[in-house]
């Protein structure tokens, strides 16, 4: 067990570590490539914990499709970061003051691993039995997913129908802008 | 089918808005998309008055979603707190609907107005879910899906004022954090007890008493919501969201968006976390109490130096919330009663003030602001006349809304806290009057070039309900009254 | 980039198959790793590949944008569907155990249909979200 | 004809892939694979270049040399990094095959076998980099090119 | 049987491991990207291809065979197009190589 | 044995970090990057066999797929300006 | 006590990371890099979650024939698979949003926009001159 432990303990301190480099770097191409090498550690530490269907998601949602919308969206930005002038003091005494409290809070959290804390022995255990008997279906997290939390699952996708439509709506027509936007102020013109 | 109908009513008040959204994405027609949209939130209003009948007769509608019976399941709550805010989030929003029509043309692309419509309805829809819902995290989603339509609805704005941009960003920005840090909260929760069922999670945490962890959770959901509910030093997000919006999306903020949230908090202080009574007392005394006596007088002192109209309602607004948390804090059944009333005859002030003002601007094509309004009283009477009576009616005189929301959280306080409070809550109203009396004061005594040639009477439907409903709850306020003493009987029961 | 040969090659090699594996990685959800939301991204990717080497029109060409705005759309119908389906039947929204005719072989073909509609519309949305970025403009507007 | 082909490829590897053969997954596999080859088909995918079949009876032969050479390569590339002998060098070499895929494979080829990579290619001439002379004398000798050109089976 | 096929594992893994080990020496070590370029591969091809070799001998025959041989055909298939596209764009961005010249260079 | 392999992978992941990190140009960067996916999809498929639950290499497939076309959104990136244009 | 602290040492982590990540959110002038550091931010929340549902010696919840095996908990899985599309949603709308804010303003740092901003407001207040501006155009 111990050497899981080790495998853990080496994934997150390379998370660490590019979460570090992230903080120091001013180039927006660096950034965007650290944050898809974190989303793809990350993935890593999930099939790690077990959590095999999240690994899926994360290696192809975070890491693919965001770095991929990253770097679309990159290629008309600014391609450096300006160093700012305002002090950071207060953003860095906030962020320890809630990691402090998080740490301080940890030690009353169950300890991880244990299969006596109430998180397996509550609700859990129904899913991993309802699976077969009630749904027939082998992997639990699609019989959560779909069919006991099935209504989460609609939300999300009406979350992900939400961004499409919001993000059509505030880029697609750019290319027709200019004829279009003149006539809306025409009007207004006549009208005052 | 109308046993279904009963039967599934819960539900079919989220659905309706949420399936006409993908409905109406579709129809490019400009008149069709708004008609739907109005079709569908018509509905919903209907169902809400119909869910407000069942609730009468059960007064407490568990619905499992999936038929998983709930701590397995997601469920469904409505009671007869819950109603409160679907009964004002799916009015509001009907109105709004109506006024928009004209409105919206105007301000956004044409090619974009059906997306702009099905955003519309899914920021409706997302409210909805996050009121009725009983789980935990299912309320995170609904919180996202009402937070990222409203961001996208606030940006598009920019058609007007690329100032829109950067305040839906930040909007967006500032949201994500707080609906992340409430995510955090949920997830020390459940590692705690292994539910999500908010019924289920305050039943499982009643043995863990001065849990370090228990005490962060409840933090990180707390300020995660007040964040979206703009509660004091966390509002910085709102005016500028509000101020920049297309006109129709500022009216349906203002009225709808952080009474959602201020609900959330009531559930969450009494009803999640009632069995943890210390903690409760604590945060109410040490947290909310001050951030609201402090919210109140900075968001008044706020739009009194502003002048920019919709701001300064805006600021206005800030102030409102504070006095509706102020009322969850004292903590008795009559002053969360008066939050409750007060939550919904805020809706309807601010949902007329900002119809009114958004009309005047949509006459002059101009940023309202406090130059632009010289004499513009007399050019548009109906508007005006309007506007006067329900900013009487935010300032609290007698005869109108206001007055009665104002009435009962001044006996509350009295009857629990003593006098000091309720004259803090007098001298704030006042000085709501000084900004409410600028306004008033340019738009009717000083002179203005002539602009308007004829009002337009499309939008004054809802003006005219909205300014009626601010006169009728002043008058006969014993349903609003009943309403909100039942929610309050039902959030803290016999404990106090 | 089709002007480099290697690239077109492998491009054109590779598309078929991974739209085979998303549809794969969506209908083998049940018994592995994976489901509507994996599937969708994986044949999003075949499609963003395909742009990205033949260029944003040709994209477009293959995969018409009013197409995708209706699919984008149809998704979410057919999840919501399946839930109101199961509401007129007389039970609870997405209940689906009356989908079939025993709770079993309902709750498989309502697992089978919501994935679809989630897949379909993660897909779409991903689809569109790569046009809107890549192909935006831009304009400067002063 | 060709469509057919891929149709049939792509259904083996949903076969080779699934494991669940009930009617339910088998039809959907049919069906996805079908709308597989219509997309292929509409993005006009399906020609020698997207469906190289033309070598595949020689294929098997190529891949066992192919994997001999990168063998080899690779243990000289250790070599090499270990050494530190680094004398890196750039030429260009003539490809003498006919068609595009051909010489994607060759310059593919070229790029697997660790040392040597094919920098840039301008119709049928490579520039090619070596890590060391000798992996480059290995490409100048032009026994993978003459490899390729038969696999290609067009002469 | 399985002894020997676990020993075929341990060198193919003993191989794999050195082939990368030395891969990503190489790509630290080595003076610019285009050599850095060969190291990649080393990685990519022998480091791949005897991991895939050694669990494939675990397997037996299996439709995890299957799913390890697609691995190993994507990885030998994208690789060269990967490190000839990096090669070729930083050639484009006028990276020269370093070291000697032979010939006409394009 | 399986063990083994994970810890020469994580050795070899720790290398690879430092060329990302210290990378000159960013090709080097993205040579890198594409170098730890490689391993990283060694390593997942090391571990499924190491936990005894080889049947999830979709994982590793996908994993590589992203890879793929990372790298190559990346170098269009570099070589058009945008992910858009069709040169 | 060494397996205690061990037992979570892996919170700790993952609380700095989260620290990072929001340190990137609020502390950085950078929109885009507001972003990234949103990214990070929930991602690490994810592991928050994902680690609450490992259990040692636990499998991935994916039921196999055999019988006695433990498989960890499903549901914090379920609620990071809804999580993560949720934060993509989020970050490709920040994305689009930051592409308009580049253009309309040519800038994407916090304190050029705001300034900006403020010269318009107090254009818009005393004169009406930017909006009379821009309605000329």
């Amino acid at each position: 067990m111990i050497s899981e432990l080790l495998i853990n303990a080496f994934l997150v301190t390379i998370m660490l570590s590019i979460a570090i480099a992230l903080i120091k770097t001013r180039t927006v191409i660096f950034t965007v490539i650290l944050t898809s090498a974190y989303s793809l550690v990350a993935a890593l530490m999930f099939i790690t914990l077990d959590a095999v269907d999240v690994a899926f998601t994360e290696a192809s949602v975070g890491a693919g499709i965001s770095t991929i919308l990253f770097l679309a969206a990159m290629a008309y930005l600014p391609q450096t970061e300006e160093e700012s002038i305002s002090s950071e003091f207060i953003p860095v005494l906030s962020c320890i003051i809630l990691g402090g409290i998080l740490i301080w809070c940890s030690f009353d959290l169950p300890e991880i691993g244990q299969l006596t804390a109430p998180i397996h022995q509550h609700v859990a255990p129904e899913y991993i039995k309802g699976s077969k008997e009630d749904i027939g279906i082998p992997n639990i997290v699609t019989s959560v997913l779909a069919s006991y939390r099935g209504y989460d699952t609609f939300g999300e996708t009406i979350v992900v129908f939400t961004a499409g439509v919001a993000v059509l709506a505030l880029l697609e027509k750019k290319n027709t802008t200019k004829k279009n936007k003149s006539q809306p102020k025409q009007k207004i013109r006549k009208n005052a | 089918m109308i046993d279904i109908l009963i039967k599934n009513l819960p539900i079919i008040v989220v659905l309706c808005p949420l399936m006409m959204s993908l409905f109406v994405v579709l129809i490019p027609n400009i008149f069709f998309s708004w008609a739907l949209t109005t079709l569908s939130t018509f509905l919903t209003f209907l169902f809400s008055i119909l869910l407000y009948q069942e609730i009468q007769i059960h007064s407490h509608i568990s619905y499992a979603l999936g038929k998983w019976i709930p701590p397995i399941g997601i469920e469904y709550i409505i009671d007869k707190v819950a109603i409160i805010p679907i009964i004002i989030i799916s009015g509001i929003s009907f109105l709004a609907t109506i006024f928009a029509y004209k409105i919206m043309p105007e301000e956004i692309e044409k090619k974009s107005i059906s997306k702009v419509y099905s955003l519309w309805l899914l920021a409706i829809a997302g409210l909805l879910g996050l009121v009725t819902t009983g789980d935990a995290f299912n309320l995170f989603v609904f919180l996202e899906i009402s937070s990222l339509a409203s961001v996208a609805l606030v940006a598009m704005g920019a058609h007007k004022d690329k100032q829109a941009l950067v305040a839906a960003y930040n909007y967006l920005i500032i949201g994500a954090v707080g609906a992340t840090l409430y995510v955090i909260g949920v997830g020390l929760l459940y590692g705690l007890t292994g539910t999500l069922n908010m019924a289920d999670l305050t039943n499982r945490i009643a043995d863990l008493n001065n849990n370090r962890a228990l005490i962060a959770g409840f933090g990180f959901m707390i300020v995660g919501i007040m964040v979206k509910a703009a509660v004091f030093p966390l509002h910085i997000w709102l005016p500028r969201a509000y101020a920049y919006a297309p006109s129709a999306v500022s009216v349906l903020l203002a009225a709808t968006a952080t009474k959602a949230s201020l609900y959330i908090i009531a559930r969450i202080l009494f009803s999640i976390f009632e069995n943890s009574e210390n903690l409760i007392n604590n945060t109410l005394l040490f947290v909310i109490l001050p951030l609201s006596l402090l919210a109140m007088f900075a968001g008044t002192i706020m739009a009194i130096y502003e002048k920019d109209i919709k701001r300064l309602l805006a600021h206005s607004s800030v102030a409102q919330i504070g006095y509706i948390t102020l009322a969850f804090a004292i903590g008795t059944k009559a002053s969360i009663a008066a939050g409750f009333i007060h939550m919904f005859n805020h809706a309807i002030i601010k949902g007329g003030l900002f119809i009114a003002i958004t009309s005047i601007g949509f006459y002059i094509k101009r940023r309202v602001t406090i130059n632009n309004l010289s004499g513009l009283g007399r050019e548009m009477p109906i508007t005006f006349f309007c506007f006067v009576l329900c900013s009487l009616s935010l300032a609290g005189l007698p005869l109108t809304a206001g007055f009665i929301s104002k009435l009962y959280l001044i006996k509350a306080s009295i009857s629990s806290d003593g006098i000091w409070l309720a004259i803090l809550i007098l001298i704030s109203s006042a000085l709501s009057v000084v900004y409410l009396w600028k306004i008033i004061e340019v738009m009717w005594m000083r002179e203005g070039k002539k602009i308007v040639k004829k009002e337009n009477p499309t939008i004054y439907i809802s003006l005219i309900i909205i300014t009626f409903l601010n006169i009728y709850f002043g008058l006969d306020a014993s349903l609003v009254v009943n309403g909100s003493f039942d929610a309050a009987d039902r959030l803290i029961g016999d404990l106090k | 980039m089709h002007n480099n040969p290697i690239l077109r090659i492998s491009t054109k090699i590779l598309f078929a198959p991974i739209i085979l594996f998303g549809l794969y990685v969506q209908f083998h959800g049940d018994f592995g790793p994976g489901g509507g939301f994996q599937a969708g991204v994986i044949v999003a990717s075949a499609f963003i590949l395909y742009s990205l080497v033949f260029g944003i029109e040709a994209g477009k060409k293959l995969f018409p944008t009013n197409v995708n705005l209706i699919l984008l759309a149809l998704g979410g119908i057919v999840y919501g569907g399946v839930g109101i389906v199961s509401m007129i039947l007389g039970d609870e929204f997405l209940a689906y155990n009356i989908l079939g005719s025993s709770p079993q072989s309902g709750q498989h073909i309502g697992i089978l249909l919501v994935e679809f509609g989630v897949g379909l519309t993660v897909s779409n949305v991903m689809i569109a979200l790569f046009n809107a970025f890549a192909g935006y403009d831009k304009v400067k507007e002063k | 004809m060709k469509s057919l082909i891929l149709f049939f490829i792509l259904i083996t590897l949903w076969l080779l892939m699934s494991g669940h053969y009930s009617v339910l997954i088998i039809s959907l596999g049919i069906f996805s694979c079908a709308f597989c080859v219509y997309v292929a088909k509409r993005g006009k995918l399906i020609d020698d270049e997207g469906l190289p079949i033309f070598f595949i009876p020689r294929l098997l032969n190529y891949l066992i040399w192919l994997f001999k050479e990168i063998l080899k390569s690779n243990l000289s590339t250790a070599k090499v990094i270990i050494n530190g002998k680094v004398e890196p060098e750039t030429f260009t070499v003539k490809a003498s095959q006919v068609t595009d895929v051909a010489k994607v494979i060759y310059a593919n080829s070229i790029t697997l076998t660790p040392g040597t990579v094919t920098t840039k290619m301008q119709k049928d001439i490579f520039e090619v980099h070596a890590l060391n002379s000798d992996f480059g004398n290995d490409v100048r000798t032009n026994e993978m090119d003459n490899k390729v050109t038969w696999l290609e089976g067009k002469k | 049987m399985e002894l020997i096929l676990d020993i075929f594992t341990g060198i193919c893994f003993f191989i794999g491991s050195l082939s990368i080990i030395i891969g990503a020496c190489g790509l630290i070590k080595l003076p610019d990207v285009f050599s850095r370029i060969h190291a990649a591969g080393m990685i990519d091809t022998g480091g791949t291809a005897f991991f895939i070799l050694g669990m494939i001998f675990q397997t037996g025959w299996s439709l995890i065979t299957v799913k390890l041989i697609l691995i190993g055909v994507f990885i030998f298939f994208t690789s060269p197009v990967t490190s000839h596209v990096t090669a070729n764009l930083a050639r484009q961005k006028n990276i020269l190589p370093l070291g000697k010249k032979i010939g006409k260079i394009l | 044995m399986f063990l083994a392999g994970l810890i020469a992978c994580a050795i070899t992941g720790i290398l690879i970090l430092v060329r990302i990190i210290l990378g000159k140009t960013t090709f080097d960067r993205i040579l890198a990057v594409n170098s730890l996916g490689t391993v990283i999809v060694i390593g997942i498929s090391l571990h499924g066999f190491y936990s005894s639950r080889p049947e999830f290499l979709d994982i590793a497939i996908v994993y590589a797929l992203i890879n793929f076309i990372g790298t190559v959104a990346v170098l269009k990136l570099f070589s058009t300006g945008s992910l858009g244009g069709d040169k | 006590m060494i397996s205690s602290t061990i037992g979570i040492w892996n919170y700790w982590i993952v609380f700095c990371l989260m620290m990072i990540g929001l340190f990137l959110v609020i502390g950085r002038k950078n929109f885009l890099k507001k972003i990234v550091g949103l990214a990070i931010f929930q991602t690490s929340v994810f592991l928050l979650y994902i680690t609450f549902g490992k259990i040692k010696g636990g499998t991935p919840p994916i039921l196999n024939e055999s019988i006695d095996t433990i498989y960890s908990n499903p549901l914090p899985h379920v609620l990071i698979l809804t999580a993560i599309v949720v934060g993509v949603a989020t970050t490709a709308l920040g994305l689009s949003l930051v592409l308009r804010i580049n253009s309309e303003y040519g800038s994407i740092e916090e304190d050029d926009v705001s300034a900006q901003d403020l010269v318009d407001y107090h254009d818009d207040i005393e004169t009406g001159k930017n909006f009379d501006l821009k309605f000329k155009k």
